[in-house]
Protein backbone atom coordinates (compact mmCIF):
# COMPACT_ATOMS: atom_id res chain seq x y z
CA UNK A 1 0.00 0.00 0.00
CA UNK A 2 1.27 3.35 -0.97
CA UNK A 3 1.24 6.28 1.44
CA UNK A 4 -0.34 9.80 -0.34
CA UNK A 5 1.86 12.99 -0.40
CA UNK A 6 1.31 16.39 -0.50
CA UNK A 7 3.39 19.38 -0.61
CA UNK A 8 4.28 23.03 -1.35
CA UNK A 9 7.53 23.76 -2.85
CA UNK A 10 9.57 26.42 -4.16
CA UNK A 11 11.05 24.26 -6.94
CA UNK A 12 10.19 22.80 -10.08
CA UNK A 13 7.76 19.91 -10.34
CA UNK A 14 9.11 16.88 -11.18
CA UNK A 15 6.27 15.59 -12.57
CA UNK A 16 7.19 11.98 -13.40
CA UNK A 17 8.82 11.57 -9.59
CA UNK A 18 4.79 12.60 -8.71
CA UNK A 19 3.45 10.02 -10.90
CA UNK A 20 6.43 7.25 -9.83
CA UNK A 21 4.99 7.77 -6.55
CA UNK A 22 1.41 6.58 -7.08
CA UNK A 23 2.46 3.71 -9.65
CA UNK A 24 1.86 0.49 -8.34
CA UNK A 25 1.40 -3.22 -9.32
CA UNK A 26 -2.21 -3.07 -7.97
CA UNK A 27 -3.42 -0.13 -10.57
CA UNK A 28 -4.38 -0.45 -14.29
CA UNK A 29 -4.85 3.13 -14.17
CA UNK A 30 -2.72 6.34 -13.45
CA UNK A 31 -4.17 9.71 -14.17
CA UNK A 32 -2.26 12.86 -13.97
CA UNK A 33 -3.35 16.33 -14.09
CA UNK A 34 -1.37 19.51 -14.59
CA UNK A 35 -1.51 22.91 -14.69
CA UNK A 36 0.81 24.92 -16.46
CA UNK A 37 1.24 28.65 -16.90
CA UNK A 38 -1.10 29.95 -20.21
CA UNK A 39 0.12 33.07 -21.79
CA UNK A 40 -3.01 34.35 -22.37
CA UNK A 41 -5.95 34.94 -20.35
CA UNK A 42 -8.81 36.71 -21.34
CA UNK A 43 -7.14 38.26 -24.41
CA UNK A 44 -3.98 39.55 -22.01
CA UNK A 45 -0.60 38.23 -22.39
CA UNK A 46 0.95 36.67 -19.30
CA UNK A 47 4.80 36.77 -19.00
CA UNK A 48 4.69 35.30 -15.84
CA UNK A 49 2.84 34.25 -12.44
CA UNK A 50 3.86 34.99 -9.10
CA UNK A 51 2.53 32.40 -6.31
CA UNK A 52 2.01 32.99 -2.69
CA UNK A 53 1.20 30.29 0.07
CA UNK A 54 -0.71 30.42 3.25
CA UNK A 55 1.55 26.87 3.35
CA UNK A 56 0.78 25.88 7.13
CA UNK A 57 -3.18 25.70 6.20
CA UNK A 58 -2.43 24.70 2.66
CA UNK A 59 -0.90 21.41 3.95
CA UNK A 60 -4.31 20.79 6.05
CA UNK A 61 -6.54 21.49 3.32
CA UNK A 62 -4.64 19.24 0.79
CA UNK A 63 -4.93 16.66 3.51
CA UNK A 64 -8.21 17.76 3.79
CA UNK A 65 -9.15 17.24 0.00
CA UNK A 66 -6.84 13.60 0.12
CA UNK A 67 -9.47 12.28 2.81
CA UNK A 68 -12.38 13.40 1.10
CA UNK A 69 -11.27 11.94 -2.30
CA UNK A 70 -10.46 8.34 -0.17
CA UNK A 71 -14.42 8.70 1.36
CA UNK A 72 -15.87 9.20 -2.18
CA UNK A 73 -13.24 6.22 -4.71
CA UNK A 74 -11.92 3.73 -3.98
CA UNK A 75 -7.98 5.09 -4.64
CA UNK A 76 -4.63 3.37 -4.05
CA UNK A 77 -2.39 6.36 -3.91
CA UNK A 78 -2.41 9.79 -4.78
CA UNK A 79 0.40 12.92 -5.03
CA UNK A 80 -0.06 16.29 -4.74
CA UNK A 81 2.79 19.14 -5.32
CA UNK A 82 1.77 22.09 -6.00
CA UNK A 83 4.67 24.94 -6.30
CA UNK A 84 4.88 28.76 -5.54
CA UNK A 85 7.19 31.80 -6.33
CA UNK A 86 7.80 33.15 -9.79
CA UNK A 87 6.83 31.20 -12.55
CA UNK A 88 7.44 31.75 -16.53
CA UNK A 89 5.41 30.53 -19.19
CA UNK A 90 4.47 27.03 -19.16
CA UNK A 91 6.09 26.21 -16.07
CA UNK A 92 4.05 23.65 -13.63
CA UNK A 93 2.20 25.06 -11.18
CA UNK A 94 0.30 22.20 -9.63
CA UNK A 95 0.63 18.80 -10.15
CA UNK A 96 -2.08 16.10 -8.98
CA UNK A 97 -1.25 12.23 -9.31
CA UNK A 98 -3.92 9.37 -8.69
CA UNK A 99 -3.86 5.64 -8.97
CA UNK A 100 -6.63 3.06 -8.96
CA UNK A 101 -7.63 -0.69 -10.08
CA UNK A 102 -9.69 0.69 -12.47
CA UNK A 103 -10.02 3.95 -14.83
CA UNK A 104 -13.03 5.77 -13.65
CA UNK A 105 -11.74 6.30 -9.79
CA UNK A 106 -8.47 7.99 -11.19
CA UNK A 107 -10.35 10.31 -13.44
CA UNK A 108 -13.43 11.06 -11.40
CA UNK A 109 -10.60 11.92 -7.98
CA UNK A 110 -8.28 13.43 -9.86
CA UNK A 111 -10.98 16.09 -11.36
CA UNK A 112 -12.47 16.48 -8.14
CA UNK A 113 -8.81 16.99 -6.46
CA UNK A 114 -8.28 19.93 -8.92
CA UNK A 115 -11.50 21.39 -8.38
CA UNK A 116 -11.56 21.21 -4.77
CA UNK A 117 -7.95 22.44 -4.59
CA UNK A 118 -9.09 25.70 -6.38
CA UNK A 119 -12.11 26.56 -4.14
CA UNK A 120 -10.03 25.84 -0.65
CA UNK A 121 -6.70 25.72 -0.48
CA UNK A 122 -4.99 28.88 0.42
CA UNK A 123 -2.65 29.69 -1.82
CA UNK A 124 -3.16 32.61 -4.71
CA UNK A 125 -1.59 34.20 -8.20
CA UNK A 126 -0.86 37.27 -9.45
CA UNK A 127 -0.28 37.87 -13.08
CA UNK A 128 1.98 39.54 -14.08
CA UNK A 129 1.13 41.35 -17.53
CA UNK A 130 2.97 41.69 -20.56
CA UNK A 131 2.06 45.92 -20.51
CA UNK A 132 4.18 46.14 -17.01
CA UNK A 133 1.65 45.49 -14.79
CA UNK A 134 0.86 43.16 -12.30
CA UNK A 135 -3.15 41.84 -10.44
CA UNK A 136 -3.39 39.11 -7.93
CA UNK A 137 -5.86 36.99 -9.05
CA UNK A 138 -9.47 36.22 -7.21
CA UNK A 139 -12.20 34.58 -8.49
CA UNK A 140 -14.92 36.39 -6.89
CA UNK A 141 -13.35 39.76 -7.55
CA UNK A 142 -12.49 39.06 -11.06
CA UNK A 143 -15.32 40.58 -12.44
CA UNK A 144 -14.28 44.15 -11.80
CA UNK B 1 -14.02 43.93 29.28
CA UNK B 2 -10.62 43.35 28.60
CA UNK B 3 -8.87 44.51 25.69
CA UNK B 4 -6.74 41.78 23.93
CA UNK B 5 -4.69 41.82 20.87
CA UNK B 6 -5.15 39.22 18.32
CA UNK B 7 -2.26 38.67 15.61
CA UNK B 8 -3.53 38.36 12.26
CA UNK B 9 -1.40 36.96 9.43
CA UNK B 10 -2.06 38.55 5.87
CA UNK B 11 -1.72 36.43 2.73
CA UNK B 12 -1.54 38.15 -1.14
CA UNK B 13 -3.39 40.89 -2.10
CA UNK B 14 -4.43 41.56 2.04
CA UNK B 15 -0.48 41.09 2.76
CA UNK B 16 -0.02 43.55 -0.33
CA UNK B 17 -2.21 46.48 0.86
CA UNK B 18 -1.88 46.29 4.38
CA UNK B 19 2.08 46.11 3.78
CA UNK B 20 2.79 43.37 6.16
CA UNK B 21 2.48 40.08 7.14
CA UNK B 22 0.90 40.54 10.43
CA UNK B 23 -0.92 43.12 12.00
CA UNK B 24 -2.11 43.15 15.52
CA UNK B 25 -6.20 44.06 15.69
CA UNK B 26 -7.20 45.15 19.12
CA UNK B 27 -10.13 43.44 20.38
CA UNK B 28 -12.80 42.63 23.63
CA UNK B 29 -11.39 39.76 25.05
CA UNK B 30 -13.82 36.43 24.06
CA UNK B 31 -14.49 38.32 20.60
CA UNK B 32 -15.73 36.13 17.77
CA UNK B 33 -14.52 36.34 14.06
CA UNK B 34 -17.74 38.57 13.13
CA UNK B 35 -16.26 40.95 15.06
CA UNK B 36 -12.64 40.49 14.11
CA UNK B 37 -13.96 41.51 10.71
CA UNK B 38 -15.10 44.71 12.13
CA UNK B 39 -12.04 45.55 14.32
CA UNK B 40 -10.28 45.04 10.84
CA UNK B 41 -11.95 47.26 8.73
CA UNK B 42 -11.69 50.07 11.18
CA UNK B 43 -8.17 49.88 12.00
CA UNK B 44 -6.79 48.57 8.81
CA UNK B 45 -8.56 50.72 6.44
CA UNK B 46 -6.28 50.05 3.68
CA UNK B 47 -7.91 46.49 3.11
CA UNK B 48 -11.31 48.12 2.29
CA UNK B 49 -10.78 47.37 -1.28
CA UNK B 50 -10.98 44.21 -0.33
CA UNK B 51 -14.05 44.69 1.99
CA UNK B 52 -16.84 41.82 1.95
CA UNK B 53 -14.07 39.61 0.46
CA UNK B 54 -11.93 38.74 3.11
CA UNK B 55 -11.65 35.31 4.55
CA UNK B 56 -10.42 34.48 7.96
CA UNK B 57 -8.88 31.26 9.28
CA UNK B 58 -8.70 30.05 12.64
CA UNK B 59 -5.89 27.35 13.19
CA UNK B 60 -5.28 26.29 9.58
CA UNK B 61 -8.79 26.35 9.28
CA UNK B 62 -12.00 28.51 7.62
CA UNK B 63 -13.82 29.82 10.54
CA UNK B 64 -17.55 30.46 11.00
CA UNK B 65 -18.74 34.15 11.60
CA UNK B 66 -19.67 33.31 15.56
CA UNK B 67 -16.47 31.55 16.16
CA UNK B 68 -14.88 32.75 19.47
CA UNK B 69 -11.23 34.05 19.46
CA UNK B 70 -8.68 33.44 21.73
CA UNK B 71 -4.73 34.81 22.12
CA UNK B 72 -2.87 31.62 21.45
CA UNK B 73 -4.58 30.53 17.85
CA UNK B 74 -3.15 31.70 14.76
CA UNK B 75 -5.99 33.85 12.81
CA UNK B 76 -5.25 34.79 9.15
CA UNK B 77 -6.99 37.00 7.36
CA UNK B 78 -6.89 36.62 2.86
CA UNK B 79 -8.97 37.09 -0.14
CA UNK B 80 -10.27 34.39 -2.06
CA UNK B 81 -7.76 31.92 -3.36
CA UNK B 82 -6.96 31.73 -6.52
CA UNK B 83 -4.15 28.53 -6.87
CA UNK B 84 -3.74 25.90 -9.25
CA UNK C 1 0.14 24.80 -32.77
CA UNK C 2 1.13 21.24 -31.88
CA UNK C 3 0.35 18.54 -34.00
CA UNK C 4 -1.06 15.42 -32.52
CA UNK C 5 1.03 11.99 -32.53
CA UNK C 6 -0.55 8.24 -32.24
CA UNK C 7 1.62 5.06 -32.50
CA UNK C 8 1.77 1.64 -31.92
CA UNK C 9 5.20 0.26 -30.52
CA UNK C 10 6.97 -2.58 -29.31
CA UNK C 11 9.03 -0.69 -26.78
CA UNK C 12 8.36 0.49 -23.05
CA UNK C 13 6.26 3.87 -23.05
CA UNK C 14 7.95 6.90 -21.88
CA UNK C 15 5.03 8.83 -20.27
CA UNK C 16 7.12 12.14 -19.81
CA UNK C 17 7.98 12.41 -23.87
CA UNK C 18 4.00 11.57 -24.83
CA UNK C 19 3.59 14.37 -21.91
CA UNK C 20 6.00 16.70 -23.21
CA UNK C 21 4.58 16.32 -26.86
CA UNK C 22 1.30 18.23 -25.58
CA UNK C 23 2.84 20.54 -23.51
CA UNK C 24 2.31 24.73 -24.98
CA UNK C 25 2.04 28.17 -23.20
CA UNK C 26 -1.13 28.37 -24.81
CA UNK C 27 -2.30 25.57 -21.98
CA UNK C 28 -2.81 25.93 -18.63
CA UNK C 29 -4.02 21.70 -18.26
CA UNK C 30 -2.75 19.08 -19.01
CA UNK C 31 -4.22 15.85 -18.26
CA UNK C 32 -2.23 11.84 -18.83
CA UNK C 33 -3.98 9.13 -18.81
CA UNK C 34 -1.87 5.74 -18.37
CA UNK C 35 -3.33 2.17 -18.49
CA UNK C 36 -0.59 -0.35 -16.46
CA UNK C 37 -0.43 -3.81 -15.63
CA UNK C 38 -2.27 -5.03 -12.91
CA UNK C 39 -1.66 -8.16 -10.79
CA UNK C 40 -5.08 -8.74 -9.64
CA UNK C 41 -8.02 -9.36 -11.71
CA UNK C 42 -11.11 -10.12 -9.94
CA UNK C 43 -9.17 -12.41 -7.40
CA UNK C 44 -6.87 -14.30 -10.26
CA UNK C 45 -2.96 -13.45 -10.32
CA UNK C 46 -1.38 -12.47 -13.40
CA UNK C 47 1.95 -12.46 -14.17
CA UNK C 48 2.54 -10.73 -17.82
CA UNK C 49 0.43 -9.56 -20.57
CA UNK C 50 0.52 -10.06 -24.39
CA UNK C 51 -0.49 -7.23 -26.35
CA UNK C 52 -1.62 -7.85 -30.33
CA UNK C 53 -2.47 -5.27 -32.50
CA UNK C 54 -4.32 -4.87 -35.78
CA UNK C 55 -1.40 -1.93 -36.54
CA UNK C 56 -2.63 -0.55 -39.67
CA UNK C 57 -6.02 -0.43 -38.50
CA UNK C 58 -5.17 0.47 -35.24
CA UNK C 59 -3.40 3.74 -36.65
CA UNK C 60 -6.51 4.24 -38.91
CA UNK C 61 -8.71 3.80 -35.51
CA UNK C 62 -6.63 6.15 -33.24
CA UNK C 63 -6.73 8.60 -36.05
CA UNK C 64 -10.77 8.35 -35.90
CA UNK C 65 -10.50 9.24 -32.10
CA UNK C 66 -8.71 12.07 -32.25
CA UNK C 67 -10.72 13.66 -35.04
CA UNK C 68 -14.08 12.60 -33.00
CA UNK C 69 -12.47 14.03 -29.62
CA UNK C 70 -11.19 17.58 -31.38
CA UNK C 71 -14.51 17.64 -33.21
CA UNK C 72 -15.91 17.58 -29.09
CA UNK C 73 -13.45 19.60 -27.47
CA UNK C 74 -11.56 22.58 -28.01
CA UNK C 75 -7.93 20.65 -26.76
CA UNK C 76 -4.52 22.30 -27.83
CA UNK C 77 -3.00 18.75 -28.86
CA UNK C 78 -3.24 14.80 -28.00
CA UNK C 79 -0.56 11.98 -28.24
CA UNK C 80 -1.89 8.67 -27.85
CA UNK C 81 0.81 5.31 -27.43
CA UNK C 82 -0.25 1.86 -27.20
CA UNK C 83 2.13 -0.54 -26.41
CA UNK C 84 2.32 -4.53 -28.08
CA UNK C 85 4.35 -7.30 -27.45
CA UNK C 86 5.40 -9.07 -23.82
CA UNK C 87 4.54 -6.90 -20.53
CA UNK C 88 4.96 -7.52 -17.47
CA UNK C 89 3.51 -6.48 -14.11
CA UNK C 90 3.24 -2.51 -13.57
CA UNK C 91 4.55 -1.73 -17.33
CA UNK C 92 2.86 0.96 -19.16
CA UNK C 93 0.29 0.09 -21.87
CA UNK C 94 -0.66 3.13 -22.78
CA UNK C 95 -0.52 6.62 -22.69
CA UNK C 96 -2.79 9.14 -23.41
CA UNK C 97 -1.72 13.01 -23.10
CA UNK C 98 -4.39 16.00 -24.03
CA UNK C 99 -3.53 19.42 -23.12
CA UNK C 100 -6.40 22.44 -23.39
CA UNK C 101 -6.37 25.92 -22.51
CA UNK C 102 -8.81 25.05 -19.18
CA UNK C 103 -9.26 21.45 -17.77
CA UNK C 104 -12.53 20.65 -18.60
CA UNK C 105 -11.60 19.90 -21.79
CA UNK C 106 -8.17 17.80 -21.19
CA UNK C 107 -10.27 15.52 -18.21
CA UNK C 108 -12.99 15.06 -20.63
CA UNK C 109 -11.50 14.22 -23.75
CA UNK C 110 -9.02 12.07 -22.43
CA UNK C 111 -11.87 10.10 -20.39
CA UNK C 112 -13.31 9.67 -23.66
CA UNK C 113 -10.04 8.66 -26.03
CA UNK C 114 -9.39 5.98 -23.83
CA UNK C 115 -12.92 4.96 -23.05
CA UNK C 116 -13.22 4.81 -27.33
CA UNK C 117 -9.99 3.08 -27.41
CA UNK C 118 -10.79 0.07 -25.69
CA UNK C 119 -14.08 -0.05 -27.73
CA UNK C 120 -12.64 0.19 -31.23
CA UNK C 121 -9.27 0.00 -31.59
CA UNK C 122 -7.93 -3.51 -32.46
CA UNK C 123 -5.55 -4.39 -30.08
CA UNK C 124 -5.98 -7.41 -28.12
CA UNK C 125 -4.49 -8.70 -24.90
CA UNK C 126 -4.10 -12.24 -23.51
CA UNK C 127 -3.46 -12.65 -19.59
CA UNK C 128 -0.77 -14.90 -18.33
CA UNK C 129 -2.04 -16.29 -15.59
CA UNK C 130 0.08 -17.25 -12.28
CA UNK C 131 -0.94 -20.62 -12.62
CA UNK C 132 0.77 -21.15 -16.07
CA UNK C 133 -2.64 -20.52 -17.91
CA UNK C 134 -2.98 -17.79 -20.68
CA UNK C 135 -6.53 -16.26 -21.39
CA UNK C 136 -7.32 -13.78 -24.29
CA UNK C 137 -9.00 -11.09 -22.89
CA UNK C 138 -12.16 -10.35 -24.75
CA UNK C 139 -14.82 -8.00 -23.61
CA UNK C 140 -18.14 -9.97 -24.69
CA UNK C 141 -17.12 -13.25 -24.19
CA UNK C 142 -15.78 -12.47 -20.55
CA UNK C 143 -18.54 -14.52 -18.74
CA UNK C 144 -18.25 -18.01 -20.35
CA UNK D 1 -20.97 -17.92 -60.69
CA UNK D 2 -17.19 -16.90 -60.57
CA UNK D 3 -15.62 -18.81 -57.54
CA UNK D 4 -13.10 -16.37 -55.72
CA UNK D 5 -10.56 -16.61 -52.99
CA UNK D 6 -10.69 -14.03 -50.55
CA UNK D 7 -7.48 -13.83 -48.19
CA UNK D 8 -8.18 -12.70 -44.76
CA UNK D 9 -5.89 -11.80 -42.01
CA UNK D 10 -6.60 -12.90 -38.24
CA UNK D 11 -5.84 -11.83 -35.34
CA UNK D 12 -5.15 -12.45 -31.40
CA UNK D 13 -7.58 -15.72 -30.60
CA UNK D 14 -8.82 -16.26 -34.03
CA UNK D 15 -5.38 -16.41 -35.46
CA UNK D 16 -4.44 -19.27 -32.73
CA UNK D 17 -7.36 -21.10 -32.94
CA UNK D 18 -6.73 -21.32 -36.61
CA UNK D 19 -3.25 -21.47 -36.25
CA UNK D 20 -2.25 -18.80 -39.26
CA UNK D 21 -2.63 -15.27 -39.60
CA UNK D 22 -3.76 -15.23 -42.64
CA UNK D 23 -6.21 -17.74 -44.21
CA UNK D 24 -7.82 -18.33 -47.74
CA UNK D 25 -11.42 -18.69 -48.21
CA UNK D 26 -13.81 -19.57 -51.25
CA UNK D 27 -16.36 -17.22 -51.86
CA UNK D 28 -18.70 -16.33 -54.82
CA UNK D 29 -18.15 -13.40 -56.80
CA UNK D 30 -19.61 -10.19 -55.55
CA UNK D 31 -20.55 -11.72 -52.46
CA UNK D 32 -20.76 -10.07 -48.74
CA UNK D 33 -19.33 -9.66 -45.60
CA UNK D 34 -22.72 -11.67 -44.46
CA UNK D 35 -21.64 -14.24 -47.10
CA UNK D 36 -17.66 -14.33 -45.93
CA UNK D 37 -18.75 -14.82 -42.26
CA UNK D 38 -21.23 -18.07 -43.32
CA UNK D 39 -17.76 -19.15 -45.42
CA UNK D 40 -15.35 -18.75 -42.73
CA UNK D 41 -17.65 -21.01 -40.42
CA UNK D 42 -17.70 -23.68 -43.19
CA UNK D 43 -14.55 -23.79 -44.50
CA UNK D 44 -12.86 -22.95 -41.13
CA UNK D 45 -14.14 -25.10 -38.49
CA UNK D 46 -11.78 -24.09 -36.23
CA UNK D 47 -13.46 -20.53 -35.65
CA UNK D 48 -16.28 -22.06 -34.29
CA UNK D 49 -15.15 -21.00 -30.13
CA UNK D 50 -15.44 -17.47 -31.17
CA UNK D 51 -18.93 -18.03 -33.47
CA UNK D 52 -20.89 -14.95 -33.24
CA UNK D 53 -18.37 -12.69 -31.44
CA UNK D 54 -15.92 -12.26 -34.87
CA UNK D 55 -15.91 -8.99 -35.86
CA UNK D 56 -14.78 -8.27 -39.94
CA UNK D 57 -12.95 -5.85 -41.04
CA UNK D 58 -12.59 -4.30 -44.67
CA UNK D 59 -10.07 -2.12 -45.56
CA UNK D 60 -8.60 -0.93 -42.11
CA UNK D 61 -12.53 -0.12 -40.88
CA UNK D 62 -15.62 -2.31 -39.52
CA UNK D 63 -17.73 -3.50 -41.99
CA UNK D 64 -21.35 -3.85 -42.21
CA UNK D 65 -22.75 -7.09 -43.35
CA UNK D 66 -23.92 -6.05 -46.61
CA UNK D 67 -20.56 -4.23 -47.62
CA UNK D 68 -19.94 -6.26 -51.39
CA UNK D 69 -16.45 -8.09 -50.75
CA UNK D 70 -13.49 -7.51 -53.77
CA UNK D 71 -10.69 -9.25 -54.23
CA UNK D 72 -7.99 -6.26 -53.73
CA UNK D 73 -9.54 -5.30 -50.47
CA UNK D 74 -7.90 -6.09 -47.24
CA UNK D 75 -10.05 -8.24 -45.22
CA UNK D 76 -9.59 -8.93 -41.69
CA UNK D 77 -11.53 -11.14 -39.08
CA UNK D 78 -11.04 -10.41 -35.33
CA UNK D 79 -12.81 -11.13 -31.80
CA UNK D 80 -13.79 -8.29 -29.77
CA UNK D 81 -10.81 -5.81 -28.69
CA UNK D 82 -9.30 -5.36 -25.70
CA UNK D 83 -6.69 -2.88 -25.64
CA UNK D 84 -5.94 -0.19 -23.18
Amino acid sequence: MKTDSISITDQPIDYAAITEQVRSNECGAVVLFMGTVREMTAGKQTVALDYEAYPEMADQMLQQLVDEARDQWDVHAISIEHRVGHLTLGEISVAIAVSSAHRKEAFEAGRFLIDRLKEIVPIWKKENWADGTTEWVHPEIEAK
Amino acid sequence: MTVQQIQVRLFARARELANSDLISVQVQEGTTVARLRQALAEQVPELQPLSGQLLIAVDNAYAGEDQLLTETQEVACFPPVSGG
